[in-house]
C-alpha cells in the first residue's frame, strides 16, 4: 500500500471530507496561507477557499466557541488548536459547554465537531509548547478523545471523529507528523472507542498511547530478539475507552507496563491501571502493575533533559525486561 | 413621572410616536401582558423557592422586562437566541411555552430540558432558543459559531446574544465581539447593564461611562438605550438585526435597567440601599408602556390577573408532571 | 474544644494570617461587601478594608493573573474563584504561568499565592456550577492541591497553605461550609502533603477526599456495627501526594476502596488505584481494588438525579460490603 | 528616505530636536549599538539554528530593536518588564548580560534559565525581569497583579508589558487592562504591531485602524507611535510611565514596526510580498537613528563590527559553559 505521512494522512482526511460534505469548515489560527503550524491544512485553502478554511485572530476560546455555535445550528466544525498547551484557554467553552449541552439540554441538541491539536514534546519548544493534557478531557463526560499513533489511523480516525456526533478533541503528536505508514487512498473509518492490539505478544501487556505506541513497537523488536513477545494494545479512543481488549490480554499475560508521554501523576495510565485493577482481570497479575510516564517536570529547554523528562525506548525496555524476569 | 432622570444625553432617544403607530395598539398591549407574565413568573419562582419547593437557585428578572420583551419582539421567526443566567425573561419572550418552563424550573421530565438543565440553562432548540448560560459570558464565543453558520448558509436569520454588563469584563467577549466584527456576523450583541454584577457595581467595575462605548474597541456601531423602555430596545434591536440581515456585521447595544431583588436566593443586597431600589422600581418598565398606552388602572389589574392565571396554571402543570426516572439517569450525555 | 463551622474556619485562618503578615491579601468576585458567594470573606473588608479584600469584575484569568503578578513580587495573595467551575478560564494563568515559572526560570522564582474554589455538587446548581476538577491539577507539576474534608483540617490547611512558597489550589466544598467541627482559636498549621488516618480499622482501606471523607465515616459507622472495621485515610493534600499511610493501610486490610465525587473516569481515584498496584502493597491485595466515583454525567439539575449522580453513604456502605464479603 | 510615508496623521508626532538634546550625543549613539547588538544576537541566533546548534524554535526580531530599545530606555531602574515570546531584544535592551542569554540560548547550566527555559522563556529575576512568554497574551494578566503589588507597596516602580498586535486579541488582554484601569495601576501596555501575527495581518486580525483605538474600552489614554522611530517610542514610553508613577494609571501604546524576518524558524512567508519586506527594510530603524546623529559610514560600521564582536564572545562564553547535569532534572519545581 501506499506510504505516506501521518500529517499528510490528516490532510488527506480533511480533504476528503470537506469534498464529500460541505458542513465540514476548517478555523484555526494560520491554517490558511500558512498552512497550518506543522502543515497539515497546507494547500486546503486554495482547494476550498477562505469561507471553509478560516484563519482567526489568536483567540482559542473564541476557536471553540466558533466550532460550538456551528455545530449546534447544522455545520460540522473542525478546529485547531495550534499547540495543545493552548486549549488551556479554551477550556470554559469545551468543558462547560461543549461537553454538557447535549445533557442539560435534554438530550435535545448535538454538538458534532472535532478540535485538532498537537500535543507532545521532543521539539526543543520547552515547558508551554510541549503537554500532554488529554487525560483532563478523558476526566470529561460528553468528550470524546481520540489520540492516534499511525498515519493510517490518524486518516481514519479523523473521518470517523469528524462523523461522530459528539465534541471530538483530537489530540495528534508533533514528533509523529513525519512519520511515514500505509495509508489506503481511499476513504475509510477507524471507528471510534475500539481498542487496537497493534501487536500480539504473551509474556506482557503494554499498553501504549500516541507516540509511546511507536517506541513500544521499537521495545518490543529488541525484546523479541531478547526472547520476550511484549503484546502492545494502543486505546486510540481514550474516551469512551474500550477496556475489553486491554483486560483480555492482562488476563492472558499477567503482566502490565502503560506507557504515556503525560505526566505520569493524574494521567491516563491511572485509569487504565484502575480498571485493571477493579476488573477480573486483577486475579490473573502476577506481578504489580507499572506504569511509565512523564516525569514530575514541565518540560525543559535543554535538549537532554528534555528527552529525560519522557519515556524512550531504552526506559520501556528496562521496564518491560524488569516486569518479565519478576517472579511471583 | 420623571422618565427623563433616566435618560442621559448620549443615550439613544427613540422617536415613541413613530414607534407607537409603527407597532399599533393591539401589539403594545399584548407586550404589556407579556411582560406581566414575565413578572409573574418571577414572582412565583421566588414564592416556589421560599416554600422550599425548588432546589438550586435562580435569578430574577423582576424590573428588566422590557430588555426582554422590546429585544424578542424585534426578532423574526427563525433568529436564534443566547442569553444568559437571568434569562427567565428572555425565554418566555421568545415565545416559549410557560408550562414547559415551569416544568423545567421544577426539575421535571417533561420540562424543556427533562429536568437536567434548570433555571440556568432553559433552551428552546426547536425554537433556535440555544439556551441560558451558568457561564457569565459563556454563550458570546458561541455566538460566533452560529453567526458564522447563517453566513453561510446565507439564510439572513440573525443571532441575539443577551448578557449582563458583568459579563462584559470577561475575556470571551473580547475575542467574540472582535471575531464577529472582523467576519461581519449578524449577531446582535444586547449586554443587558442592570448596574451590578452580583455585588459588583458597574462604577467599580468599569472605568467608561458607558459599556457601548466598547464597540469602538472592534469598529463596530456601539449604542445605549434606556432599557426600561421597551420602544427603545425594540428600536436598537430592530436596527441592529436589519443590519447584521443586510450582512452589515454586528452591534453592541446597551440597555440600562435594574435588578429590583438580589443577584440570587442568597443575597442580603448590602452592596446598595433600600432607596436606590426603591428610585429605580419606581421606573417601573411595565407601568411605563401602560401610561404610553393610557391604560386606566382597572384594564391594567385585568392583564396582571390574567398573567398570574397563566403562571397558576403552569405551576399545575409541573406540579403534576412526572420526575425523571431515575433509570434514565445516564441519559443524553453522547449522541 | 470550641467547634466552629467548615466556613468559618477559613474565614479564621484569612483573618489571622492577614492579621500577622501583610503581604496577605484577598481578591475575587464578590468577596468584599457580599462576603464571598458562600459567605467565606464575609465581615474582611470590615476589618482590612478595599485595599486588601478586593472585588474584582468577573474576570477568572485576570484573578489568576493578579495572583501570579502580586506573587512574583513579593506578597502572598489568597485568591478565590467563586465556583470552581470556573477556574477553567484561569487554566492559562494556572497551568502554562504559575506551575511553570519557576522552573522555566531555572528555579531563580517563586509564585507563592492559593487560590481557593469550591467544588462539588448537591446545590441544585446543575451541570456548570458542581465540577469536582481536582485531578487536572493533580496532573501539573509545580501546582499544589489541597482539599479539607473537616474545619480543623479547612483552617490548618488553609494557613499552611498560604505559608507555603508555592502555588496551592484550594479546593473546598459548597456541602462542607454548613458542617461544624473543633477547631483550635490559636494559629496552628496541618502541614502539607501528609495523609491523614481518619479512623483505623482492619478490615478494609477507605480512601477518601473531601466530602467523600464525611460520607465514608458515616458508612464506616454502619459497618462497625455490622462488624467491619474500615481504616478511613484522607491525602488532603492530593499534589504532592502522601501515599505512605495509604500503601501501609493496604498491607494491613488487603482491600481497598477508592471514593470521590469527581467522575470516575480519569480521576484522582486512578491515581490512588494505580499508586496501590504497583507498589508492594499490590502483593497484600485480597480483592480487586475498588473506586466509587461520580457517574458519567454532568451533574443534572432534577434533585433525585443530582443525589444519584455522586456517591452516598449507602453506595460506600454497599461497596465496603461486597468488598469484605469476597474471599479470595 | 521617506519616512513620512510611514506616519499617519493619528500616530504621534514626537519632537525629535528636543528630545536629542535632552538625551545627548552619547546616549543615543550607545542606542545605535545596542541596537545593533540586538540586530547581531538575532542574526546569530539565526545562524546557530540553521548550523543545526539550537534545539527548539526562536523568534527575530530584527527590525525592531528600536521599540526595545526606545522602551527600556525609558523606563528606570528597579521598573519591572514582562515582554513575550519575540523577546530577545526587549531582555538584552533592559541591560541583561548578553553571555547569560547566550547560554540559556544555547540551553546552558549557568544560562538566566539554567538551561531550562530557552530563547521563550529568558527572565532575569534580580533585574526584574519576570520573563519572555511562549504564551500570546500570557504576560498580560501577570501585570496586573504586578501592578497591585507596587500599588501596595508604594514604590514608584512601573510594569512595562510588552506584547504583540496578535496578543491584543487574546481575552487576557482585555481583561487585564480593565482591570489596570479601575484601579489606576502603574502599568505600561506597549504592544509592538509589526503588521502580523504569525501569517494573520492585522487588517484582516482586526476592523479598526489603530490598535490604540482599543483604550477607549477600558478609560485610558492610548497612542500610536512610528516604532522605527527610537525616539517616538521612548518618548511615549517616557510619559506613559511618569503618568503611571504618580498613580494615574495604566496607558495603551502602540508601536507600529515590522518582523523583517520569518515568523519563527520555518515560515515560507506565503503571507506576504517580497517587495513588503523591502519596503521595510528601507525603512531600518538604527539606519534611523544613525541618521539623525549625521553618523558616517564608517563610525557606523565600527559600531555594528563592535556588536558582532560583543556577539561573538557570547557565542564562546555559551560554547564553553556547562550542560545542566542529568542528575538535576528533578529540580526547580516546588520552591
Ligand atoms: C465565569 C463566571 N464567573 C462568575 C460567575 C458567578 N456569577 C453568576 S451571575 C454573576 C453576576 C453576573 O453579572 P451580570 O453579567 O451583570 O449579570 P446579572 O446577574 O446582573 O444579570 C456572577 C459573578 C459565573 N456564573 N460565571
Ligand atoms: C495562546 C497562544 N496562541 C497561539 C500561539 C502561537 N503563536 C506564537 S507567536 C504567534 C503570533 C503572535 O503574534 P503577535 O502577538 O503579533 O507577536 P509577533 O509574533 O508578531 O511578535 C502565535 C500565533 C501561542 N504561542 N500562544
Ligand atoms: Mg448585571
Ligand atoms: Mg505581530
Amino acid at each position: 500500500m501506499r506510504e505516506i505521512t501521518y500529517v499528510e494522512a490528516i490532510r488527506e482526511a480533511l480533504f476528503q471530507k470537506m469534498s464529500e460534505d460541505e458542513t465540514v469548515f476548517l478555523i484555526g489560527e494560520d491554517i490558511g496561507v500558512y498552512g497550518g503550524a506543522f502543515g497539515a491544512t497546507a494547500g486546503l485553502i486554495q482547494q476550498f477557499g477562505e469561507e471553509r478554511v478560516m484563519d482567526t485572530p489568536i483567540s482559542e476560546a473564541g476557536i471553540a466557541g466558533a466550532c460550538i455555535g456551528a455545530a449546534l445550528t447544522g455545520f460540522r466544525p473542525v478546529g485547531e488548536i495550534q499547540f495543545m498547551d493552548f486549549v488551556t484557554l479554551s477550556m470554559e467553552q469545551l468543558v462547560l459547554q461543549a461537553a454538557k449541552i447535549r445533557f442539560m439540554f435534554g438530550g435535545k441538541a448535538k454538538v458534532p465537531f472535532v478540535l485538532r491539536m498537537p500535543g507532545g514534546s521532543g521539539t526543543g519548544a520547552a515547558a508551554q509548547h510541549s503537554e500532554s493534557l488529554e487525560n483532563w478531557f478523558v476526566h470529561v463526560p460528553g468528550l470524546k478523545v481520540v489520540m492516534p499513533s499511525t498515519p493510517y489511523d490518524a486518516k481514519g480516525l479523523l473521518i470517523a471523529s469528524i462523523e461522530d456526533d459528539n465534541p471530538v478533541i483530537f489530540v495528534e503528536h508533533k514528533l509523529l507528523y513525519k512519520i511515514k505508514g500505509p495509508v489506503p487512498e481511499e476513504m475509510y473509518r477507524v471507528p471510534l472507542s475500539k481498542s487496537h492490539v497493534v501487536r500480539p505478544g504473551k509474556d506482557l501487556t503494554i499498553v501504549a498511547t500516541s507516540i509511546m505506541v511507536q517506541r513500544a513497537l521499537q521495545a518490543a523488536e529488541q525484546l523479541a530478539q531478547e526472547g520476550i513477545e511484549a503484546e502492545i494494545i494502543d486505546p486510540r479512543t481514550l474516551r469512551p475507552l474500550d477496556d475489553e481488549p486491554i483486560l483480555e490480554s492482562v488476563v492472558k499475560t499477567g503482566k502490565v507496563l502503560i506507557v504515556h508521554e503525560a505526566v505520569k501523576m493524574g494521567g491516563f495510565g491511572g485509569e487504565i491501571a484502575a480498571r485493571i485493577a477493579e476488573s477480573p482481570a486483577f486475579d490473573y497479575l502476577e506481578a504489580p502493575i507499572r506504569r511509565l510516564g512523564g516525569l514530575d517536570i514541565p518540560i525543559p529547554y535543554n535538549r537532554t533533559l528534555e528527552y529525560h523528562a519522557v519515556p524512550q525506548v531504552e526506559n520501556i525496555l528496562e521496564e518491560a525486561r524488569n516486569l518479565v524476569a519478576l517472579k511471583v | 413621572m420623571e422618565w427623563t432622570t433616566l435618560i442621559e444625553s448620549e443615550v439613544y432617544q427613540p422617536d415613541h410616536k413613530r414607534l407607537m403607530d409603527e407597532l399599533g395598539e393591539t401589539r403594545l398591549r399584548e407586550w404589556v401582558l407579556r411582560m406581566n407574565i414575565i413578572r409573574a413568573f418571577e414572582e412565583k419562582a421566588e414564592d416556589l423557592f421560599a416554600r422550599g419547593l425548588v432546589h438550586g437557585t435562580m435569578h430574577l428578572s423582576i424590573g428588566q422586562e422590557a430588555v426582554a420583551v422590546g429585544a424578542s419582539s424585534a426578532m423574526e421567526k427563525g433568529d436564534y437566541l443566547l442569553n444568559h443566567h437571568r434569562g427567565h425573561g428572555h425565554c418566555l419572550a421568545w415565545g416559549s411555552d410557560v408550562n414547559l418552563m415551569m416544568a423545567e424550573f421544577l426539575g421535571k421530565e417533561n420540562g424543556y430540558c427533562r429536568g437536567r438543565g434548570g433555571s440556568m440553562h432553559i433552551a428552546n432548540v426547536e425554537m433556535n432558543n440555544l439556551g441560558a448560560n451558568g457561564i457569565v459570558g459563556g454563550g458570546i464565543p458561541i455566538s460566533v459559531g452560529v453567526g458564522l453558520s447563517i453566513k453561510k448558509r446565507k439564510t439572513r436569520q440573525v443571532c441575539l446574544t443577551i448578557f449582563g454588563d458583568g459579563a462584559a469584563n470577561e475575556g470571551a467577549f473580547h475575542e467574540s465581539l472582535n471575531m464577529a466584527s472582523i467576519w461581519d456576523l449578524p449577531v446582535v450583541y444586547l449586554c443587558e447593564n442592570n448596574q451590578y454584577a452580583m455585588s459588583m457595581p458597574v462604577q467599580k467595575a468599569f472605568n467608561i461611562r458607558y459599556i457601548s462605548q466598547r464597540a469602538a474597541a472592534y469598529g463596530i456601531p456601539g449604542i445605549t438605550v434606556d432599557g426600561n423602555d421597551v420602544l427603545a430596545v425594540y428600536d436598537a434591536v430592530r436596527s441592529a438585526a436589519e443590519r447584521a440581515r443586510e450582512g452589515n456585521g454586528p452591534t453592541l447595544i446597551e440597555a440600562i435597567t435594574y435588578r429590583w431583588k438580589g443577584h440570587s436566593k442568597s443575597d442580603r443586597q448590602a452592596y446598595r440601599t433600600r432607596d436606590e431600589v426603591k428610585e429605580w422600581q419606581a421606573r417601573d418598565p411595565i407601568h411605563r408602556l401602560a401610561h404610553l398606552l393610557e391604560m386606566s388602572e382597572a384594564e391594567y389589574e385585568e392583564i396582571v390577573t390574567k398573567a398570574h392565571a397563566i403562571i397558576e396554571e403552569a405551576v399545575e402543570f409541573a406540579n403534576a408532571s412526572p420526575e425523571p426516572d431515575l433509570s434514565t439517569i445516564l441519559e443524553g450525555v453522547y449522541a
